[in-house]
C-alpha cells in the first residue's frame, strides 16, 4: 500500500521505544492473563522490556516526523532515558513491593509503559495535540497506578482525588489550548513561535489562555497553588508508585513546558508570563518547604520536598535559555535518582500500608540496616543539595543560571528556603542514627532488586556529583537541540 | 663564661627539670643535692662573669650576649640575650647568694614535708626565671621572667593546695599580677610601635635623643609603673602580698621579700632614663611608693600573725624603695633593695625558725619570752630588727637615710619631694614601733603558748641557723657599700645612669641636708623604738591597748581594702558575666529559636490548606487561576 | 451566518458553569459530570475556530478530545465505583481519611 | 436568519440545562439534563458546519458516555439520595471565583475577537476528517488506542472483583 | 613527589571507604587500622614541611586538574604559608583523637573511625583547596561528619546540639554558596570566561561599594559563624558540651580555624575595599568576644563549657589579628590558630579523661584532684598555662604578636582586647583551683583512676609542640611570612591602604 507522503520512511525506528513499550505492555497483560500463575515473572520481563526499550534508544535517528509534529532529538532521547530509568527504578522497588502486599500483577509494569509512552509523547511532541495526548495517557495510567493497591481505602482515596483534579485540570489545558488556538490558528509549536514573533503582548485573552494552559501543567508539576492533590496522593499512592510518579511526569510536563515557553517568545517575558513562573516558583519553595516542616508521615514529607524543589527547577525555567534548559535537564535526573531512592527505601518498611509511614518507623534503622540508612542518608543529603551529592551540583546548576540570568533575587529566596530544608531532610537522618529503635515490627533485609535500585540510586548521586562532566555535556547538547 | 651568659638561668632550669621528673621517686637525699646545685652553680657562675665583666668592660658598658632570634615576624624582631652590666650584676650577686642561703635554709625547714621535691623544683624554676629576669637584655625577655617568677609564685604560695586559703591566695597573687602585666605588655606595645624595638639599650638611647614625644615617655612609664606595682606590690595593687603568706616561709623570704618583690624597682631603675625625661611619671611613682610606704606600715602596727607584719612591712619598704626611684635616686633605690634583701630575708627566715619551734603557729599572741628557748634565732632576728628599724649605723640606717635625703633635696620637684619626705618619715617612725612591738611580743615576757607548743620548743638545725648568721651579719654590715659622701655603690651604679642633656643625671645632697636627714630620721626611729619598748616590753599584750577600739579593728582588718574591692570589683564583674551569660546569650538564643519556631508555626498553618478534601484543593487551584488572571490579564 | 464570538462567548459561559458545578458540588459524579460539561464548551471553541480558519485541525482535536473524555468516564466511573465499595457513597467530602 | 432563532434557542437550552446539572441535587436529574445540554451542543456543532461531529456527539456523549454514567448511578443505586448541602464558605468562594472568570472570559472575548467570517463553505464532512486523521494524524490516532487500552485496563482493574476490600465490610 | 597533597588528602577517605566494608564485629581490628591510619596520614603530612621551600610566597606543591570543565572549575590544590600548619594540625590532632577515645567510644567504634577520617580529609581539603567551589564542598562536607559524631556519640542533649550546629553553620554557608556564584558570574561578565580559581577573585572589580560589600557580608557570615563571632556564637557552647571528647578536640582544634582561614584567604584579598570599610565592626565584635567570651567563661558550672567559652574568647583575637591588616598581627593570628588547637584541643581531651572516669563536668563536684592524679594535674597545668598565655609557652608568643602587631592599626581595641590576658588568668586559674586544689571534699574523688597510657600518649606531643612553639616560634613563623606579605599588598593595593596609613603614627 502506498502512504501519504506526510508518513516519512523510517518513521518507524523514530518511534521505535514507544513502540516497543506499548508492545511489551499488551503483551504484560497477555502473559498475566494466560499464566497468572507466573506472577513473579512478570517484573523481571518488564525490566528486560524497559532495557530493550533503552537500548532502542541508540537505534533511533534525530529528526521532525510526522509532519513535523513530532521531535526526536539529543534531548528527547536523554529524557527518554530519564523516564525509563524512573520507571526501572520503580519497577525494582516495586518487584518486592507488590510481592509483599500480594497485589503482584502484569497490569502494573503494563501501565507503567504506557505512561512512559505518554511522558515520551509529552517530551517530543511538537503539537500540543500530541503533548495533550500524551498527557491524558499519562493521567490514565496514573491514576490506576495509585489506586492499585485496591484493597487500601487510601490508595482507592488518592486515585480519587488525583483522577478529579486531573480531570479538573485537562479542562482547563485544553480551554487554554483552545484559546491559543484561536490565536495561532495551529497547536503547532512551530506556528506559535512564528505567531508570538510578532504577537501582540497586551492582547488579554493571550495571557488568560496562558494562565489556564499553565495551571493546567501545574498540575502535574505539583507546583503551588496547584499542589493541593500531591501529599495526600503520594501517601496513598504505593511507595514505588509514588517515587516514580514524584519525578516522572514532572520531567515530562517541564520539558513540555520548555519548548511552550519558548515558542512564546517574547511575549513571554513581555506580557510578565515569567513572573507567574517566578510566583509559582516562590510559592512552591516556601510552601513545600515550611509544610514540610510539619510532617512526621514520611511520604507527606517527600511530597512537599518534591513541591518544592519544583520551585528550584522552575527557578531556571525562569530564562528559557540552553542553560536553564541543560540546567532542568540535570536537575530533573538527579532528582529522579534521589528522590525515588528514597520513596525506595521507604517502601521497603513492611508496615500496613493504610497507616502513615512515619519518622518514628525509620528510628535506628541505620544501624540496624545500614544499608537503607546510609541509602536513606545519601538520599536525604542529596535533596537538601550538600556537596559531594548530585543534589548539590544540580541546585548550584540552577542557581548559577539564575544569578547569570538575572534573578538573584529569586535565587536569594531560594538559598534561604534550602536553610529551612535542611532542617527536616537532616531530621530524618536523625532518626536514622541517633533515635533508638522502636520494638515490634521488623525491617525485611533488601532482596536484589531493591538492592539494586538502591545501588544505582547511590552510585548515580554520587558519580553526578562528583563527575558531572559527562552529564553536563549530554545536557548542554540536548539543550542546545532544543534551543538552537 | 660572658659568651655563656644562658648557662646561669640554665643551670636551675636543669634542677628544675631533673626534680621534677624524678624527684618523687629519687627520695631526698638526691633531691637536695640537684636543689642545692641547681642554686650554687649560678652564684658561681654569676660570680665569676661578674669579675670577668670587670675585665672586659672596666667603664661600666653593657654586655650582651645573644643566644638566638627568638620571635622574627614584621617589624617585631626579639631575641633571646642576656646582658650583663653594674645594674644586673647588683641584682645577680644578690639573687644568686640569697637565693642559696635559702635553698640551704629550705632544705631544713622543709624536711619534713611531703611536697619535698615539688618544692626544691618549683624553688629551682623561680630561681632561673628570676635571672631570666634579670639578665635579659630587653623588656620582652624581662617580661617573660617577670611571668616566670609570678607563675612560681602562684604554684608556690599555693603549695600547700591542700588548704583551700594557700590556692586562693596563689590565684590572687597571679591575677593581681597580671593586672600589673596588662601594663607591662601595653608599655611593650607602645615600645614596638614607636621605638621599633623593646631593647633596654636602644630603647634608651631612642629616647635619650629626643626620638619620642614626652607625652608618649610619660605614657610608657606610668604602664610600667603599673606593671612594678603589680609585682611589686604598691598601691592599689599591693593586696596580693600579705595574703602571700599562706605559702611555706622560706618562700615568703625569697620570693616575696628578697628578690622577685624588688623586681619593679630594678625595672624602673633600669628604665631610669625614661623616667628622668618624665618627671611626671616619677612624681607618681614617687608619690605612690611614699604612700604605700606609710599606709602598710600603719597596717603593720596592729597584726598578730607574724609572718603579716613583715608582709606589710615589705610593702612598706618596697614603698620607700619607689620613693628613691620615683625622686631620681636610682642608686639609693637598688641600695635600699640590696639592704633590704639582707635583713628582710633574715627576718623572715628568723620568723620561719620561730614558727619551726612554736610547731607552726604564727600568733604572735601565743609566743613570748622566746629568747632564751631559740637564743641563736632571737639574736639574728635582734640584729636584723636593728637593722630594719634604721638604727644607726645599720643597713637601712644608710640606704633609708639616703632615700629620705634625695626626697627632700630631689631637683625633679622639690616641693612634692619635701611632702613626699614626709611620708617617708612617718613610715620610718611607725616601722621602728611595729618591728619593736613584734620584737618585744615575740621574744621577750613569758611565754603565752600551750603546753606542748612549749615543750616542742627547740632551736632550729645547723642548715637553718647559718644562713640566719649570716644575713643577720650582714644586715648589720651591709650598708657599708653605700655610705654617704664615699658611696661605692654609686660609683659601680654610675654608668647605668647615662648623662642626658639638661635632664638631672645623680642627685647632689648638700653634706648639711645629708646630716640634718639622717639626725631627724634617727631621732624618729628612736622614738618608734622607745615607744615600742616603753609600751610592749614588760606590758606584753595589755600594751596593744593604746589605739581607739575602732581603730585597732580598722586597722587589724587592713583597712577593709580587701573587703572594698570584693565589694566595688569582683562581685559587680561576676554579676554582670553571669548577665551575660543567663541575659545575653539567653537572647540570642531565643531571638534565633524565635526565628525557627515561626517557621515551624507557618508550616504548621499552611498544612491546614492540606484539608484532605480534594474540592478545596479544585478551589485552592482556580483561586490561583483567577488571581493570576486578575493580576496579569 | 453567526459570528465566531457569539460561539466562544456561549463556550465561555458553559465552561463557566462546569468549574462552578465542579467546586460547588460533593457528589463525585455530579462533579465529573461538571468536567465533561467543561470539555464540551471547550470542543465548542475549537470548532468554532475550526469554521473560523476553515481548518480540519480543530475538528480533529475534538475528536480526540472526545476520545480523551470516553476514556477517563471509563476509569473514572471505576474508580467511583470502588469507592463506593469502600465507603458506601460517592460524597467526596468524606473521602479525607488524609489530610494535613 | 432563521439560525439565529435556533442558535438562541439551544443556546438557552444548553445553558438552562447545564445550571440544572449543577444546581439540582439529584444525579439521575443532573445525568439526564447533561445529555439534553449536550443535545443542544450537537445543534451548535451542525450551526458550526460539523455535522459529523455533531453524530459523534450525539452517539459518543449523548449516547455512550452518558449511558455510561446513568448505568453506575443506579447501579450505585444514588437516583434516591440528594446530597447535602456544602459548607457556605466553599459555595461562596466557588460561585463568586467563577462569576468572576466568567465575567472576565466573556469581557475579552467580547472585547477581543471581533472576527469577520471567511467567505465560502467548510467543507468537514466525514471524509474528510477521515483522510487527515489517517495521514496527518496517523501517530496521535494510533497512540489514541494505548490510551484507550490503558483505560479498559485500567476500569477493569480497579472495579473488577477483588477491588472489594476485606477490611471495608 | 608533586602528588603529596592528594595522598594526603585522599588517604583518609580511602581507608575510610576500605573500612566501611569492613563487618562491625572487628571493632578492635578496625580502631587500629583507623589509628595506623591517621599516623601515617600525619607521616605523609611531614613530607609537605620537608618538600615546602621557605621565601616562597605562592602556593606551593600545586596541583590543578579541570573537574568541571564546563564552569571552569578545577581540582586544584595548593599550600602556603597560611594554610601549611594547620594542615599539619589537623593530620597531628587526628591521631590525638583515637588516641584519647581509645576505650571511650563503645558504642559503634566503626562509624566513630569512619566519620573521623572522612572529616579529616575534608578539613584537610579546606585548607588546601585553591579552587572556591573545591573549598565550598570540602567545607560542607565536614558537617555530615561532625553531625553525626555530635549527635550519635554526644551526650544527653546532643540532638538540639547538634542541629544548632548544624543550621547555624548551613545558614551561612548557603548564604556564601549564592556569593560565590555571584561572583563566579561577575568575573564571568568581566573576562568571559568562568572560574572559580581563587587567584582570580583577587583584585576583582566591582559594579558598586554596594556589591562588593554585600558580598563581603555573605562570606563573612558564614564565616562569622564558623570562628564564631560574638553575636552569632552560642552554638558553640551547646556544640562542645555535648560532643564527645573527640569531637570537641576537632571542633575546637581544626573547624573553628576554617572560620579564620576563611576570613584570611578569601575575604581580605577578594573585598579589599569592603575589608577596610568594615574592618572595625569586625574588629569590634572581635574584641567584644574576646571579653565577653572570657567573662562567660568565668561563671560557668559546667569544665567543658568553661573551654568552650574560652575558645569565643580566643578567636576573638585571630580575628582582630586578621582584620589588624597588619603583617605580624596576621602572621600572630596564624599562629594562634595553631596554638589554639594545641592548648584548646589539649584541654578537651583532659577534660574528657576526667569526664570518662567521673561521668560529670560539673566544676562543684570536683576539688582536690591535684593529690589523687598528679601526672593529670601535671598536664592540666601545663595546658591551661599555654592558654592562658605564659611566655615560654605557645600562648603568648601569638597572643603577643597578634596584639603587638594590631596595636599599630588599632590601638584602641588592642588594648581592651589586653584586658583578656587578665581575664584568662582569671577564669582559667580558677578551673584549675576548683578541679585540682583544696581539700578533698567529694568522697568519689579520693580513687579516680589515673591518667590511663593512651591520654598520656595523646597530651605528650602536645605539650610538646607547646614548649616548641613557645620557645621557638620562628620554625613556624618563616614559613609564613612572604606568605602574609603578598596577601597585604593584595589587599592594599586597593584601598585597604587607607585606613592602614591613617591609623598608623
Amino acid at each position: 500500500m502506498t502512504l501519504h507522503p506526510l508518513i516519512e520512511s523510517g518513521w518507524m525506528n523514530a518511534v521505535l521505544p514507544e513502540l516497543i513499550l506499548s508492545a511489551g505492555g499488551m503483551l504484560l497483560i497477555l502473559w498475566t492473563a494466560f499464566a497468572p500463575k507466573l506472577k513473579g515473572t512478570t517484573a523481571p520481563l518488564a525490566l528486560i522490556v524497559f532495557i530493550v526499550a533503552a537500548l532502542s534508544e541508540n537505534a533511533v535517528k534525530g529528526g521532525n516526523f510526522f509532519g513535523g509534529t513530532y521531535q526526536i532529538s539529543a534531548i528527547t532521547q536523554l529524557f527518554d532515558i530519564t523516564f525509563l530509568l524512573a520507571a526501572i527504578l520503580a519497577t525494582l522497588f516495586a518487584r518486592e513491593y507488590l510481592e509483599r502486599e500480594g497485589i503482584e500483577g502484569g497490569e502494573f509494569y503494563a501501565l507503567l509503559m504506557w505512561g512512559t509512552v505518554g511522558m515520551m509523547m509529552m517530551a517530543k511532541g511538537l503539537d500540543l495535540l500530541i503533548v495533550i495526548l500524551g498527557l491524558e495517557t499519562l493521567s490514565i495510567c496514573i491514576f490506576v497506578l495509585v489506586g492499585y493497591h485496591r484493597r487500601l481505602p487510601i490508595s482507592n482515596e488518592a486515585s480519587l482525588k488525583y483522577f478529579l483534579m486531573g480531570a479538573f485540570a485537562t479542562g482547563f489545558v485544553l480551554y487554554g489550548t483552545a484559546l491559543f488556538y484561536g490565536a495561532t490558528q495551529s497547536t503547532k509549536f512551530e506556528a506559535m513561535t512564528r505567531y508570538f514573533a510578532t504577537a501582540d503582548a497586551t492582547n488579554p485573552l493571550l495571557t488568560v489562555a496562558f494562565v489556564l494552559l499553565l495551571s493546567g501543567l501545574g498540575f502535574k508539576l505539583a507546583v503551588a497553588p496547584f499542589h493541593g492533590w500531591a501529599p495526600d496522593v503520594y501517601q496513598g499512592a504505593p511507595s514505588p508508585v509514588a517515587g516514580w510518579l514524584s519525578v516522572a511526569p514532572k520531567a515530562a510536563t517541564l520539558i513540555a513546558l520548555v519548548r511552550i515557553f519558548a515558542s512564546m517568545m517574547p511575549t513571554f517575558h513581555l506580557a510578565r508570563w515569567s513572573t507567574m513562573v517566578a510566583a509559582l516558583s516562590v510559592l512552591s519553595m516556601v510552601i513545600g518547604n515550611a509544610v514540610a516542616i510539619a510532617q512526621r508521615d514520611l511520604k507527606r514529607m517527600l511530597a512537599y520536598s518534591g513541591i518544592a524543589h519544583v520551585g528550584y527547577m522552575l527557578i531556571a525555567m525562569l530564562s528559557v535559555r540552553d542553560q536553564s534548559v541543560a540546567a532542568v535537564t540535570v536537575y530533573v535526573i538527579t532528582y529522579a535518582l534521589m528522590n525515588i531512592g528514597a520513596f525506595g527505601v521507604v517502601s521497603m518498611l513492611a508496615k500496613n500500608q493504610n497507616d502513615p509511614q512515619t519518622l518514628d518507623d525509620i528510628a535506628g534503622l541505620g544501624f540496624r540496616r545500614p544499608f537503607y540508612g546510609l541509602a536513606l542518608t545519601i538520599c536525604m543529603f542529596s535533596l537538601s543539595g550538600l556537596p559531594p551529592t548530585a543534589g548539590f551540583i544540580a541546585k548550584f546548576y540552577v542557581f548559577k543560571t539564575a544569578v547569570d540570568s538575572g534573578y538573584t533575587g529569586i535565587a536569594l529566596v531560594g538559598i534561604l528556603t534550602s536553610i529551612v530544608s535542611v532542617y527536616y531532610y537532616l531530621r530524618v537522618v536523625y532518626y536514622l542514627y541517633m533515635k533508638e529503635a522502636p520494638e515490634g515490627y521488623a525491617v525485611p533485609v533488601a532482596g536484589m532488586f531493591a538492592t539494586g535500585a538502591l545501588a544505582i540510586s547511590m552510585v548515580g548521586i554520587f558519580v553526578i556529583g562528583i563527575f558531572p562532566t559527562p552529564l553536563f555535556e549530554m545536557a548542554g547538547a540536548a539543550a542546545h537541540a532544543l534551543l538552537p | 663564661m660572658l659568651n655563656l651568659l644562658w648557662l646561669i638561668p640554665l643551670a636551675p632550669f636543669a634542677g628544675f627539670v631533673i626534680n621534677g621528673l624524678f624527684g618523687k621517686r629519687a627520695g631526698k637525699p638526691f633531691v637536695t643535692a640537684v636543689a642545692l646545685l641547681g642554686s650554687l652553680t649560678p652564684a658561681i657562675l654569676g660570680t665569676v662573669a661578674a669579675i670577668q665583666y670587670r675585665g672586659v668592660s672596666p667603664h661600666g658598658e653593657r654586655w650582651v650576649n645573644v643566644v638566638y632570634d627568638w620571635i622574627t615576624s614584621g617589624n617585631i624582631g626579639a631575641q633571646v640575650a642576656f646582658q650583663l652590666d653594674p645594674l644586673s650584676i647588683v641584682m645577680l650577686m644578690v639573687v644568686t647568694w640569697v637565693g642559696f642561703l635559702i635553698h640551704v635554709y629550705s632544705a631544713g625547714y622543709m624536711h619534713d614535708d611531703e611536697g619535698y621535691w615539688r618544692y626544691f623544683a618549683y624553688l629551682n624554676l623561680f630561681l632561673s626565671e628570676m635571672l631570666v629576669l634579670i639578665l635579659g637584655s630587653s623588656y620582652l625577655l624581662m617580661f617573660v621572667g617577670w611571668e616566670g617568677v609570678g607563675l612560681c609564685s602562684y604554684l608556690l604560695i599555693g603549695f600547700y593546695y591542700k588548704t583551700d586559703y594557700a590556692p586562693a591566695a596563689g590565684k590572687k597573687a597571679f591575677v593581681v599580677n597580671r593586672i600589673g602585666d596588662f601594663g607591662f605588655l601595653i608599655a611593650m606595645f607602645l615600645m614596638f610601635a614607636y621605638f621599633g624595638s623593646v631593647d633596654f639599650g636602644k630603647v634608651s638611647q631612642i629616647a635619650a635623643v629626643g626620638g619620642v614625644t614626652p607625652s608618649l615617655l610619660t605614657a610608657i612609664c606610668l604602664l610600667l609603673f603599673l606593671g612594678a606595682a603589680g609585682k611589686s606590690a604598691q598601691i592599689p595593687l599591693y593586696v596580693w602580698l600579705p595574703d602571700a603568706m599562706a605559702g611555706p616561709t622560706p618562700v615568703s623570704a625569697l620570693i616575696h621579700a628578697a628578690t622577685m618583690v624588688t623586681a619593679g624597682v630594678y625595672m624602673v631603675a633600669r628604665s631610669n632614663v625614661l623616667y628622668r625625661l618624665a618627671p611626671g611619671a616619677m612624681m607618681v611613682v614617687a608619690i605612690i611608693g611614699g604612700l604605700t610606704a606609710l599606709f602598710a606600715a600603719t597596717i603593720g602596727i596592729r597584726q598578730f600573725d607574724i609572718k603579716k607584719v613583715l608582709a606589710y612591712s615589705t610593702v612598706s619598704q618596697l614603698g620607700f624603695m619607689f620613693i628613691a626611684v620615683g625622686v631620681g635616686a636610682f642608686t639609693a633605690g637598688v641600695f635600699h633593695l640590696v639592704t633590704h634583701a639582707f635583713f628582710k630575708a633574715c627576718l623572715f627566715l628568723g620568723s620561719g625558725s620561730v614558727i619551726h619551734a612554736m610547731g607552726g603557729e604564727q600568733d604572735i599572741r601565743k609566743m613570748g619570752g622566746l629568747r632564751d628557748k631559740i637564743p641563736q634565732t632571737f639574736r639574728t632576728f635582734q640584729w636584723a630588727t636593728y637593722a630594719i628599724a634604721g638604727l644607726p649605723l645599720a643597713a637601712a640606717f644608710f640606704s633609708k637615710d639616703e632615700i629620705l635625703a634625695s626626697a627632700w633635696a630631689t631637683p625633679y620637684f622639690p616641693t612634692v619631694g619635701k611632702f613626699v619626705w614626709l611620708l617617708g618619715t612617718i613610715a620610718a617612725f611607725f616601722t621602728a614601733l611595729y618591728m619593736y612591738r613584734l620584737y618585744y611580743l615575740t621574744f621577750h615576757g613569758k611565754f603565752r603558748g600551750t603546753h606542748e607548743q612549749e615543750h616542742h620548743l627547740h632551736e632550729s638545725p645547723p642548715s637553718m641557723t647559718v644562713p640566719l648568721w649570716i644575713l643577720g651579719g650582714l644586715s648589720l654590715v651591709g650598708g657599708l657599700i653605700g655610705i654617704p659622701q664615699r658611696n661605692w655603690l654609686e660609683g659601680w651604679l654610675h654608668p647605668v645612669i647615662p648623662h642626658i642633656e639638661n635632664v638631672h643625671g645623680l642627685i647632689e645632697i648638700p653634706e648639711t641636708t645629708e646630716i640634718t636627714i639622717a639626725a631627724v630620721s634617727t631621732l624618729i626611729a628612736i622614738l618608734g623604738w622607745w615607744i615600742a619598748r616603753a609600751r610592749f616590753k614588760e606590758r606584753q599584750l595589755e600594751g596593744d591597748t593604746w589605739l581607739a577600739p575602732g581603730l585597732a579593728r580598722t586597722l587589724e582588718n587592713k583597712w577593709y581594702v580587701d573587703e572594698i574591692y570584693d565589694a566595688t570589683v569582683v562581685r559587680p564583674l561576676e554579676r554582670i558575666s553571669t548577665f551575660l551569660w543567663r541575659g545575653i546569650d539567653a537572647v540570642i538564643d531565643g531571638l534565633l529559636a524565635l526565628l525557627g519556631y515561626i517557621v515551624a508555626a507557618c508550616g504548621d498553618l499552611l498544612r491546614f490548606l492540606q484539608t484532605g478534601n480534594v474540592r478545596n484543593y479544585a478551589l485552592m487551584f482556580f483561586a490561583g487561576v483567577v488571581i493570576f488572571i486578575w493580576v496579569l490579564a | 451566518m453567526i459570528p465566531t464570538s457569539w460561539f466562544l462567548i456561549l463556550s465561555a459561559i458553559l465552561f463557566t458553569i462546569g468549574v462552578c458545578g465542579f467546586l460547588t458540588r460533593k457528589n463525585g459524579i455530579t462533579m465529573f459530570m461538571c468536567v465533561e460539561l467543561m470539555v464540551n464548551a471547550v470542543n465548542l471553541t475549537f470548532l468554532a475556530y475550526a469554521r473560523q480558519f476553515h481548518q480540519l485541525h480543530g475538528l480533529i482535536f475534538v475528536f480526540f478530545v472526545m476520545a480523551i473524555a470516553a476514556a477517563e468516564a471509563a476509569v473514572g466511573l471505576a474508580i467511583f465505583i470502588s469507592l463506593f465499595h469502600h465507603r458506601e457513597t460517592i460524597d467526596v467530602d468524606e473521602a479525607n481519611l488524609m489530610r494535613w | 436568519m432563521i439560525e439565529f432563532a435556533i442558535f438562541f434557542f439551544f443556546a438557552a437550552i444548553a445553558v438552562i440545562f447545564a445550571l440544572v446539572v449543577i444546581l439540582h441535587r439529584n444525579p439521575v436529574v443532573g445525568a439526564l439534563s447533561l445529555v439534553a445540554s449536550f443535545f443542544a451542543l450537537a445543534v451548535m456543532y451542525v450551526l458550526l458546519d460539523a455535522p459529523f461531529l455533531a453524530a459523534l456527539q450525539v452517539i459518543v456523549y449523548a449516547g455512550a458516555i452518558m449511558v455510561l454514567f446513568l448505568f453506575v448511578i443506579m447501579l450505585l443505586n444514588l437516583q434516591h439520595g440528594s446530597e447535602p448541602a456544602t459548607r457556605p464558605v466553599q459555595q461562596f468562594l466557588g460561585y463568586a471565583g467563577s462569576a468572576f472568570f466568567g465575567l472576565a472570559l466573556v469581557y475579552y472575548l467580547v472585547k477581543y475577537t471581533v472576527l469577520q467570517l471567511p467567505p465560502g463553505p467548510f467543507l468537514s464532512d466525514a471524509r474528510a476528517i477521515g483522510v487527515t486523521l489517517f495521514e496527518a494524524y496517523i501517530f496521535p490516532f494510533e497512540m489514541v488506542s494505548i490510551l484507550l487500552l490503558a483505560a479498559i485496563v485500567g476500569a477493569l482493574l480497579l472495579s473488577g472483583r477483588g477491588a472489594r476490600p476485606e477490611v471495608a465490610r | 613527589m608533586s602528588h603529596v597533597l592528594s595522598l594526603v588528602l585522599w588517604l583518609p577517605i580511602v581507608t575510610a571507604v576500605l573500612l566501611m566494608l569492613v563487618p562491625r564485629r572487628f571493632a578492635a581490628e578496625i580502631k587500629v587500622v583507623g589509628l595506623a591510619a591517621a599516623l601515617i596520614e600525619f607521616v605523609v603530612s611531614l613530607a609537605i614541611v620537608q618538600h615546602f621551600e621557605d621565601g616562597v610566597a605562592g602556593m606551593q606543591l600545586v596541583e590543578a586538574h579541570p573537574w568541571i570543565k564546563q564552569w571552569g572549575i578545577t581540582y586544584s590544590l595548593g599550600v602556603d604559608g597560611i594554610s601549611i600548619w594547620l594542615v599539619l594540625l589537623t593530620t597531628l590532632l587526628t591521631p590525638i583523637v583515637f588516641l584519647s577515645g581509645w576505650n571511650a567510644i563503645a558504642k559503634h567504634p566503626k562509624e566513630y573511625v569512619i566519620s573521623f577520617l572522612i572529616m579529616e580529609a575534608a578539613m584537610i581539603g579546606v585548607f588546601l583547596a585553591t579552587d572556591l567551589l573545591l573549598f565550598y564542598v570540602f567545607f560542607e562536607l565536614t558537617l555530615l561528619p561532625m553531625y553525626l559524631v555530635i549527635g550519635v556519640w554526644g551526650g544527653a542533649n546532643r540532638i538540639y546540639a547538634a542541629i544548632k550546629f548544624f543550621l547555624f553553620t548551613i545558614a551561612g554557608s548557603l548564604l556564601m554558596l549564592l556569593g560565590i556564584i555571584y561572583m563566579a558570574f561577575l568575573h564571568f561578565h568581566d573576562s568571559g570566561v568562568w572560574s572559580f580559581a581563587v587567584t582570580d577573585f583577587y583584585g576583582m572589580h566591582y559594579r558598586s561599594m554596594t556589591t562588593e560589600a554585600l558580598l563581603f557580608f555573605a562570606f563573612s557570615l558564614a564565616f562569622a559563624i564558623k570562628v564564631p563571632l560574638f553575636p552569632l556564637h552560642t552554638w558553640l557552647p551547646d556544640a562542645h558540651v555535648e560532643a564527645p571528647t573527640g569531637g570537641s578536640i576537632i571542633l575546637a582544634g581544626v573547624m573553628l580555624k576554617m572560620g579564620t582561614y576563611g576570613f584570611l584567604r578569601f575575604v581580605l584579598p577578594f573585598f579589599p575595599n569592603a575589608t577596610a570599610k568594615y574592618a572595625p565592626w569586625l574588629i569590634a565584635l572581635s574584641v567584644i568576644g574576646v571579653i565577653y567570651g572570657a567573662l562567660v567563661a568565668w561563671v560557668q558550672p559546667d569544665m567543658k563549657k568553661l573551654v568552650a567559652y574560652s575558645s569565643v574568647s580566643h578567636l576573638g583575637f585571630c580575628v582582630l589579628g586578621i582584620f589588624a591588616l597588619q603583617q605580624t598581627a596576621i602572621e600572630g593570628s596564624i599562629l594562634q590558630m595553631v596554638n589554639h588547637g594545641l592548648s584548646t584541643g589539649a584541654l578537651f581531651l583532659l577534660v574528657g579523661v576526667i569526664y570518662e572516669r567521673r561521668h560529670t563536668r560539673k566544676l562543684a563536684d570536683y576539688g582536690g584532684l591535684g593529690g589523687v592524679m598528679p601526672v593529670y594535674a601535671t598536664f592540666f597545668i601545663i595546658a591551661v598555662l599555654s592558654s592562658v598565655g605564659l611566655p615560654g609557652l605557645n600562648g603568648f608568643v601569638g597572643e603577643f604578636l597578634i596584639l603587638s602587631g594590631s596595636f599599630k592599626t588599632q590601638p584602641r581595641a588592642t588594648i581592651l582586647a589586653t584586658t583578656g590576658v587578665i581575664l584568662a588568668a582569671i577564669y582559667l586559674l580558677w578551673l584549675v583551683q576548683k578541679v585540682f586544689f583544696g581539700p578533698i571534699t567529694n568522697e568519689e574523688n579520693r580513687h579516680v583512676k589515673e591518667i590511663a597510657w593512651n591520654e598520656i600518649a595523646a597530651m605528650v606531643p602536645l605539650v610538646v609542640l607547646m614548649v616548641w612553639i613557645g620557645v621557638h616560634p620562628n620554625t613556624f613563623l618563616k614559613k609564613m611570612t612572604p606568605s602574609v606579605q603578598q596577601l597585604l599588598t593584595t589587599v592594599q593595593n586597593r584601598g585597604g591602604a587607607v585606613m592602614l596609613t591613617e591609623k598608623a603614627r
